[in-house]
């Protein structure tokens, strides 16, 4: 078969887009500098660092876990990330025995204040399509092997509440300081696709 | 409705692809249509299910063809020609209409941090008694609208067991359409991954679905 | 495999576009697809199934975007080249590999009447007890297989009742991956549309579909 | 939206096929007089005609109408009308209170010997959806709307099973010839989206 590519050239992409934006500026529908700060958000501000400060925390203090997983999106605030696509939070524990994989079948529902904004695999149909009906072909295409003993926990957000795994600590981290144990909470991991 | 957004299950579709590294976007336009579609939304002409559903009305073909943020594009031009901000004209002149009038953005940057940080509640604060408790055993119905739903097909018929009650929140079934908030309770659900995909799945293994009291029956 | 040419039941994918007065080609490429395909089958290298199969293998965004013949075209080219007909190298060139053999064709213009007048039964005469009766109640197993089956998922979980005994038939999950024909009974089984779609169907309706005695569990 | 279209272009398919055919005949794979007697047979010898006949001798002769609903296959043959894929026929009978309609979910499954090769419509994505969750609406689109107290069913053709709907005989055709019923008789109302 040919190589088809039917994606919309990236160049017309960029020309329609400028277009679309300064109409609706010319209009005064939207504000460039409001644009701007929305873009810096995202790029800069939020992202999985934020979810790491969140799981390297709840690693050091079982009081603060606890709150984390009976009242994720209040015990998630407490660290200042809140808002946009976080509204509702709910932390799932990885344990030896179970495993937990995020996904969003229907559309590309994502924590945003504590991971940002999704990777483009997250929100693509082979993972979307296979996560709820072979999570152990899609973890072991991401390197992760599981045994059949581990029971693996899909959640599949279709409504608006926003998972978290909240992995479980690697062994040999004891005399980590936090800060140190943030910096080794993977993305992935907090999606479920790894493990630390 | 039963689309090709509702693939969950599906098998053909391809291989991961993983990249290393990712940037946030990819490119400009990428950052300015997700820029473009959140600050739109600060008109309030529409909801964030019409917005879910508004990209669902997309050809088949184009849903999976295009990449996430052309489809992201496609669907604000979709729905502000829909509500009226812009029109067709105007997308295809890229020029407003004559003697249109200058309308003020409702977000402006100052209003950005704020706006980020505070979001938008989807929960209600509305007494309504719980029809299901926890691990109560519970059935999906077997629905197909027309319009838009998040149930999704691979759990419709299917039994699982409830084992949370997240509180009231809107229904998108309604909402979608402009048809009132409708609040009711909504509720994580716990199906065997072998009562969805038979005896092939592993035997612990479960999938857990959020499903509002609309979608659900006792059993 | 859950692909995207298992459609009953979807929903979002355009108006029926009828033509009157259609011809039965568009196009002289169209009847030259359409006959290429029938000539190369006289190979005998793959099997109807298998010729199923390979067409639900297309990427769904090319399943959905092409038009039929064209669907047929790319069907044909891969399954000569998987089944060693042809080279990938001979379909880019147009020509022969260097040192090639020169075949004789299977089907010379002269067998072409009979060849259509008979066809190629894919009833088989074994004897096999029929596991289920007429009249029966049944339920469609739940199951998704990845390869290529003939149960459509709108009816996989739900109970129908047989209406007829076709007899034994080549069963089309084993043949099109060259396992084997695995003759077994096939069966009309009746659902009525309220199971299928729920209330939102007429209630005297209901759709037949032709399933093999593997696909079935008594109740 | 802009007018997207995705069709590869018909001279594109025209030249990739020319080339193909002449690779397959320079390979000594098919025999273009092969083509020839193919394309010949479908443009021109088997169609909805062959159909026709079928259903106006059933209306005709209640012996043969009956032999044609209990084993349909070789009614059928009777006639003449055999072979690829119409090797296993099954005829189901509309009545004024049951309205019989014919898809293939899966892919295009049709009774070529009695009914030519099918339009595309009857192979597209639309039609092959929609029938078996909305046969009505279907019906609706193309000018039938049938009371509730109708029975609709709806015949996918999933395994090598042919369906033919067998149309009720038009009132007023008693004086009419066979020869003159079977002109009446059109493929849509042997697909079962039309009533005669």
């Amino acid at each position: 078969m040919e190589d088809h590519n039917h994606q919309t050239l990236p160049s017309d992409l960029t020309l329609r887009v400028k277009a679309l934006e300064s109409l609706l500026v010319e209009k005064g529908l939207v504000d460039p500098a409001a644009l701007d700060a929305l873009v810096d958000t995202y790029e800069h501000k939020i992202g999985p660092r934020n979810g790491g400060r969140v799981v390297a925390r709840a690693w050091v203090d079982p009081a603060y876990k606890k709150r984390l997983l009976q009242d994720a999106t209040a015990a998630i605030a407490e660290l200042g990330y809140t808002g946009a696509q976080g509204e509702h939070m709910v932390v799932v524990e990885n344990e030896s025995s179970v495993h937990n994989l995020v996904v969003c079948t229907l559309c590309s529902c994502y924590p945003w204040p504590v991971l940002g904004l999704p990777p483009v695999w997250y929100k693509s149909a082979p993972y979307r399509s296979r996560a709820v009906i072979d999570p152990r072909g899609v973890l072991a295409e991401f390197g992760l092997e599981l045994p059949q003993d581990v029971e693996i926990r899909v959640w599949d957000s279709t409504a608006e509440i926003r998972y978290l795994v909240l992995p479980e600590r690697p062994a040999g981290s004891e005399k980590m300081t936090e800060q140190e144990l943030a910096a080794l909470v993977t993305r992935d991991a907090m999606i479920g696709v790894a493990r630390l | 409705m039963n689309g090709v957004h509702d693939m969950g299950g599906m098998h053909g579709l391809g291989r991961i692809e993983y990249e290393k590294n990712e940037p946030v976007f990819h490119a400009p336009w990428e950052a300015r249509t997700y820029a473009l579609t959140r600050a739109m939304a600060a008109w309030r002409k529409w909801n964030i299910d019409a917005a879910r559903h508004q990209r669902e009305l997309l050809p088949a073909e184009d849903y999976l063809r295009m990449s996430y943020y052309e489809s992201w594009l496609e669907r604000l031009v979709q729905i502000m020609v829909k509500s009226g901000l812009v029109t067709r004209a105007e997308i295809e002149t890229g020029k407003p209409a004559p003697g249109a009038p200058k309308a003020t953005p409702p977000l402006t940057a100052d209003m950005v941090p704020g706006t980020v940080r505070r979001g938008a509640a989807a929960s209600r604060d509305v007494a309504a008694a719980a029809r299901f408790k926890v691990d109560q055993k519970v059935r999906a119905l077997n629905f197909h609208p027309s319009g838009h739903t998040r149930l999704p097909r691979y759990v419709r018929g299917k039994t699982g067991t409830i084992v949370r009650n997240h509180g009231v929140f809107v229904f998108p079934d309604t909402n979608a359409h402009f048809l009132g908030e409708k609040p009711q309770h909504l509720y994580s659900v716990r199906f065997a991954a072998r009562e969805l995909w038979g005896a092939q799945a592993a035997p612990r293994d479960a999938v857990y679905v959020d499903l509002f009291e609309d979608y659900l029956e006792p059993i």
